[in-house]
């Protein structure tokens, strides 16, 4: 292995020198992701995963991607490896994507803690690296150009939209007392973090309970009883599609009713958290309206009814594989990296990167606006808060409520307690 | 007498150094490299325990934990530069494995559990959000200003001697064969006045140290992780497999453990996880069945002195 | 028909085993033929126990052969030598745990519900002491009526051959005397017994002796046979 | 709220009573850690989801195929397995590391059929929304799961007790020597002592989605660390001393929950080394050694 590596070394080195001038068009671009087929990060990896599958895909079909320095297109080859949600066999391999694959394109995979050990390797390693949904706000910094974020904004802007909800039409409803109940991991907890700020900013709402539990929690019965003794009009509950359905399910059982009941992933990953909460569990929640569930207008790409279809005929459903937010990200990741390619100046990491701040402000595509801050973050679209109605006995459907410039329908408060 | 087993004893662990040593500069994925030399160190950390008293702590994650984080913290609140917090890693260690001392009155199996209990436990308060100013709680540590990867490598290769040659020592000194006396039979041993007590304790410190001192060197090298990367209770696990299958209280044993199943590990084990989970499983209970002194048992069987 | 009564009804011959590598049993035999009550005699260490294993099939021999009522059994697990007829009384005897009534129930594992409940009944007959305590622990039991509840376990089982290793283990006089006493009743019923024990005492009922002595048999004869050799009289009954 | 916790927790803890009913009867009467234990319950849980999706069945019809099932499995692997074991020097030790690798194929084998989706089974099946007991408001599936963790205890207790096997089984429990000495066929009793156990760890799978939310492939690990918790806590060695650990288990579990939530997780393995120290003589006095 050694040897080989050596040998593959020397290759490179010989074959930057003598390409340096004539530069041919390799074979194929490569790129390189890791994803989580177990573990607590599989339930939003693997659906990422299959939306960077998908692009590849179709790009290959299409004979490859048009790429400018070569002034052709070539076929990607995708190369990717299992992290199974463990952190240090993800640095493993984000190091062997860069140092033994020499991709040209890296992708990390899926949500903040897997993402977090890439962008120390990426940047030693001067790598740019494609941060698919790491949306930790530590991670962006100015003396780092190597990371660029795709789809989600920050976290840390995340829940201003639920914010400004609850403050504007939640107030106006009646709604004075808050429970927040968080999963503790980078994602949830930051997002909880953050939103119980803006709250107290507000100073309008009074939190009166606000918990961190284990993201692998999924008995939530004692939690919910707790949660009623504070006399809340609205629980937030912000966690992975496990614990949202644990938590659903277990205030369905507690007969607890609240006004409002907030979860991240009943919206995020409808179709997983209806498998296993049940649509009745689900109807009347509150949740953000990704792009996965919101047609946003396009100047780039499929719209988001073509991009379903194209999901469907590839993963048809009860394939096992479910249509949702992940799924569009990496599928729209795949969409930038391939306008980027398009335009870039030149096939180095740095070029790439100005490739697609280039793009910033420019492109309109299913996961709406995207926008870039100075330092490599999302600041695109805000995500709309919505809420789920039933759709027959067995379905839901999300209504977007607010901002009332993206709102398809208004937000139904539940009774109050007593009434 | 003893003199013969000494110089293979020497060589190997020699020859091993070297070669991990040279590694780097012919292959670049240092991190693979670094995790060979990560569990070739703990595996002969758990052979010092294991290897020498019989006991085996599932949790033997603990220590590269406390490690981990006696590194972080030092680094963190204290501003310590990277090698005195590795000895802040290995104290963190040392400090958590007295804390466990009486878990040494327990046997066995209950030995093994409480072991592993009380790293869960460990990493219950280590990651717990209340600890959020502390430890960073869930959240993970980012120690991105000490980032050194080529520098902790060889930090990591300086522990891995150091474990080596505490089981040279033990392998040829008294107190390592009064130790393998306590394994055999205990009672016997004490009669023969060996101090049983002490013997274990030593023995179960300097384990616990050499966890500890992995554990600094892996927050170091890498310098983003969480809680649940540091207690992995796959470490233990990998270790405990390492040690078992090239069979203890050698030093090959230990080394042919990682090099042949953790290679085999980073050659299918990425690409097919659950299929090398289940051909792991299957070599464990196969292992325990037909050959539960390990591989080197094939030869030790014959009276061949395995170094 | 002849043969068959004349055949020893339990017979070891040639048996060499030990544990690992230690060998402790060179070549040792003995036999109990029906009706016939046999006491081995043997120091501490001389190996009793583990010819007793052997005979009743918790410790594989490396040479030799058991027979039961004719039939080889020297491949045999316990519980199917038990089911033949053997019973063996360890030098434990009884299950702690477990009351009197599960421990003669669980003696007479092997025998007909309606036939076990006569037998129990026929037992407490003979220990009154155990007829008194039936749902008491047997841990409750003092020494002696723990091994009085040993034979009766035992003897739960209706055997042909009841094997018994050292019954006076750790009794005093006093219990030994009643010990003796017990089994020499059953001797007078006919039942066949091998009794392994380092207390001479138990010669008072002994139709045959097997000296046992660093895994061999040194003597095998009565007991006048015994007292006439010179030798083993003084190794076993000192000088007087 | 003290109260309420208390309660549930009572009702909680009888389910973890079933966790650990089967693993304590192993102990009991083979002196092996079933490290498995959990796996086996998981797989009952993904066969009542099968059993459901596939063929509609309630879970409490398959709680009564899982058992027999379960049980029928346990006697071959028993005796692939187990005899061999035995013959080791330190076999409690060994079974350990052993089960700890069948735990692996098992879940192995586990995510490369179904995948590592969390399956769970709808709460309605066992009655929806809560039922009021003494003044504290529990889920329906809780409290009927709560049941026929009783029936369970009460079968295990009527086979112990009051039938000729299980009186062979105490007594295999109470020393192994002197029943192999009685000439009981030590092989069969433990055979069927762990297909039991199997069986209970199959029901107490089917009724996990219930109690745990949901499951995957990889709940079996710390499972066992609960199970054992349990049996610790409990009395080691002896199965109806489980309902004890269960329900001490089940309570504090709630208490934590209730009042310091966020060290929930740190309870069963502080409750298990703090057993083991504090009773280091144990049941049977083995659990120490002479040093």
């Amino acid at each position: 292995m050694n040897i080989r590596g050596a040998l593959a070394g020397l290759v490179l080195a010989a074959s930057t020198v003598f390409g340096a001038r004539a530069a041919p068009a390799p074979a194929e671009i490569k790129v390189g992701t890791l994803y989580a087929s177990t573990g607590p990060f599989a339930a939003i990896s693997m659906p990422a995963y299959d939306g960077i599958k998908l692009w590849v895909k179709q790009a290959n079909a299409a004979g490859g991607v048009y790429v400018k320095p070569y002034h052709k297109k070539i076929p990607l080859k995708l190369i990717a490896y299992d992290d199974q949600s463990n952190t240090a066999t993800a640095a493993t391999l984000y190091n062997q994507l860069i140092t033994q694959d020499h991709v040209e394109i890296l992708i990390s995979d899926s949500g903040s803690v897997l993402t977090s050990v890439a962008v120390p390797i990426a940047r030693e390693h001067k790598q740019l690296l494609f941060d698919l949904s790491g949306t930790g706000a530590p991670f962006f910094s100015k003396d780092n150009p190597y990371i660029v974020l795709m789809s989600l904004p920050i976290s840390t802007l995340w829940p201003k939209a639920q914010a400004d909800f609850l403050n504007d039409v939640g107030w106006r409803a009646g709604v004075r007392k808050v429970a927040i109940l968080y999963a503790t991991n980078d994602f949830t907890g930051t997002h909880a973090k953050s939103l119980a700020g803006y709250l107290r900013k507000a100073g309008k709402e009074t939190i009166v309970y606000d918990q961190g539990v284990p993201t692998n929690t999924t008995n939530y019965s004692v939690l919910i009883n707790n949660i009623a003794a504070a006399k809340p009009d609205a629980v937030i509950e912000l966690g992975y599609p496990g614990n949202d359905i644990a938590f659903l399910r277990a205030l369905q059982d507690s007969g607890e009713k609240f006004r409002y009941v907030f979860t991240l992933f009943g919206g995020f990953e409808m179709h997983a958290v209806l498998g296993g909460a049940g649509a009745s569990a689900m109807v009347g929640t509150f949740t953000y309206i990704p792009a996965a569930l919101y047609p946003y207008k396009v100047n780039y790409g499929p719209t988001v009814e073509q991009f379903h279809a194209a999901w469907d005929k590839a993963y048809p459903p009860g394939s096992g594989v479910a249509w949702g937010a992940d799924g569009l990200m990496g599928y729209m990741s795949g969409l930038v990296i391939e306008r980027a390619l398009a335009t870039t100046p030149g096939m180095s990491q740095l070029d790439l990167r100005r490739a697609v701040f280039a793009l910033s402000g420019k492109l309109d595509t299913l996961a709406g606006a995207f926008r870039l801050n100075p330092v490599g973050a999302q600041i695109g679209e805000m995500t709309p808060m919505g809420q789920l109605r039933a759709d027959g006995p067995h379905a839901v459907r999300p209504v977007a409520v607010y901002p009332p410039a993206l709102a398809m329908g208004k937000p139904e408060f539940g009774p109050r307690s007593g009434q | 007498m003893r003199k013969r087993g000494l110089l293979p004893d020497l060589l190997l662990p020699a020859l091993v150094l070297v070669a991990f040593g040279a590694a780097p500069f012919l292959y670049s994925n240092e991190l693979m490299l670094f995790n060979f030399v990560t569990f070739l160190a703990l595996a002969q950390g758990l052979n010092i325990v294991y290897g020498f008293t019989g006991y085996l702590p599932f949790g033997y994650v603990g220590f590269y934990g406390a490690g981990a984080y006696g590194f972080a913290l030092a680094v963190m609140h204290l501003h310590a530069p990277p090698l005195a917090a590795m000895a802040a890693g290995g104290a963190a260690a040392l400090v958590l494995a007295v804390v466990l001392l009486p878990l040494l009155r327990l046997s066995g199996a209950y030995f093994a559990i409480a072991s592993l209990a009380a790293a869960q436990a460990v990493y219950e308060v280590v990651s717990n959000p209340a600890l959020e100013n502390v430890t960073k709680g869930p959240y993970g540590v980012s120690l991105s200003g000490v980032f050194a990867p080529r520098f902790s490598y060889f930090v990591a290769l300086a522990i891995l001697g150091g474990a080596f040659a505490l089981v040279v020592w033990l392998r040829n000194s008294r107190f390592g064969l009064a130790l393998q006396a306590i394994r055999e039979d205990p009672v016997s041993a004490a009669s023969a006045g060996v101090s049983v007590v002490r013997g274990r304790t030593i023995a179960w410190l300097l384990s616990a140290l050499v966890a500890g001192l992995v554990g600094a060197a892996f927050a170091w090298h890498i310098s983003v992780f969480y809680p649940d990367t540091a207690f992995d209770l796959g470490v233990s696990i990998f270790a405990t497999v390492f040690v078992l299958f090239g069979g203890a209280t050698t030093l090959t044993g230990p080394l042919l453990g990682v090099l042949i199943l953790y290679g085999v590990y980073n050659w299918i084990g990425i690409t097919v996880p659950q299929y090398f989970q289940f051909i792991y499983g299957a070599l464990i209970v196969g292992l325990v069945l037909f050959l539960p002194n390990g591989l080197v048992s094939l030869l030790t069987a014959r009276g061949i002195r395995v170094p | 028909m002849a043969d068959a009564a004349d055949a020893p009804l339990l017979q070891a011959e040639g048996i060499e085993t030990g544990y690992g590598k230690v060998q402790v049993l060179w070549g040792a035999g003995v036999d109990v033929r029906a009706r016939e009550s046999v006491v081995l005699l043997g120091a501490n260490g001389a190996g009793k126990t583990t010819l007793l294993k052997v005979l009743v099939g918790l410790l594989p021999s490396w040479r030799g052969t058991v027979r039961l009522g004719g039939e080889d059994v020297t491949a045999l697990r316990t519980d199917r030598r038990v089911r033949r007829g053997l019973a063996y009384m360890s030098e434990l005897g009884v299950f702690a745990g477990l009351t009197i009534d599960e421990n003669l129930r669980i003696g007479g594992q092997f025998v007909e519900r309606a036939a076990l409940r006569t037998r129990i009944e026929e037992l407490y007959a003979v220990f009154p002491d155990l007829a008194e305590r039936k749902r008491a622990s047997a841990g409750s039991l003092s020494g002696g009526q723990r091994k009085m509840l040993g034979i009766a376990k035992a003897l739960a089982a209706g055997p042909r051959v009841l094997v018994m290793d050292e019954p006076s283990a750790g009794l005093s006089p006093l219990f030994v005397q009643q010990v003796i006493g017990v089994l020499g009743r059953f001797r007078a019923q006919g039942l066949a017994m091998l009794i392994a024990e380092q207390n001479v005492a138990f010669l008072d009922l002994a139709d045959r002796v097997f000296t046992l002595e660093g895994g061999r048999i040194r003597f095998e004869g009565t007991v006048a046979q015994l007292h006439a050799d010179d030798a083993l009289h003084r190794a076993y009954f000192g000088l007087a | 709220m003290l109260i309420g916790a208390i309660v549930a927790g009572v009702v909680f803890g009888l389910y973890f009573t079933l966790v650990g009913l089967g693993l304590n009867l192993v102990f009991g009467v083979m002196r092996i850690v079933n490290l498995a234990h959990g796996d086996f319950l998981m797989l009952g849980g993904y066969a009542a989801w099968w059993l459901l999706s596939a063929f509609g069945i309630h879970p409490l019809p398959a709680a009564a195929i899982v058992l027999v099932v379960f049980m029928l499995a346990g006697l071959p692997l028993y005796y692939l397995v187990v005899p061999r074991l035995q013959r080791a020097r330190d076999s409690e030790m060994l079974s350990l590391i052993l089960f700890f690798g069948l735990s692996q194929m098992i879940e192995a084998v586990t995510t490369i059929v179904v995948g590592t989706t969390e399956r769970s089974l709808p709460g309605r099946l066992l009655g929806i929304g809560p039922m009021i007991v003494l003044g504290a408001r529990l889920p329906k599936p809780w409290v009927f799961s709560a049941a026929v963790s009783a029936v369970a205890v009460l079968g295990v207790y009527l086979y112990l007790y009051r039938t000729r096997l299980g009186t062979l089984t105490r007594a295999v429990m109470v020393s192994r020597d002197e029943a192999l000495a009685t000439g009981i066929d030590i092989h069969r009793v433990s055979a069927i002592a762990f297909g039991i156990s199997l069986g209970l760890a199959g029901i107490a799978g089917v009724f996990a989605p219930f109690m745990l939310g949901s499951i995957t492939p990889n709940i079996g690990v710390g499972l066992n660390i609960t199970a054992f918790a349990v049996i610790v806590v409990g009395t080691l060695g002896n199965p109806l001393g489980t309902v004890v650990g269960g329900i001490v288990y089940g309570v504090s579990l709630m208490l934590m929950q209730t009042y310091f939530s966020s060290w929930a997780n740190l309870l069963p393995n502080l409750l298990l080394i703090a057993v083991l120290l504090a009773r280091p003589q144990g049941l049977y006095g083995r659990r120490v050694r002479l040093a």
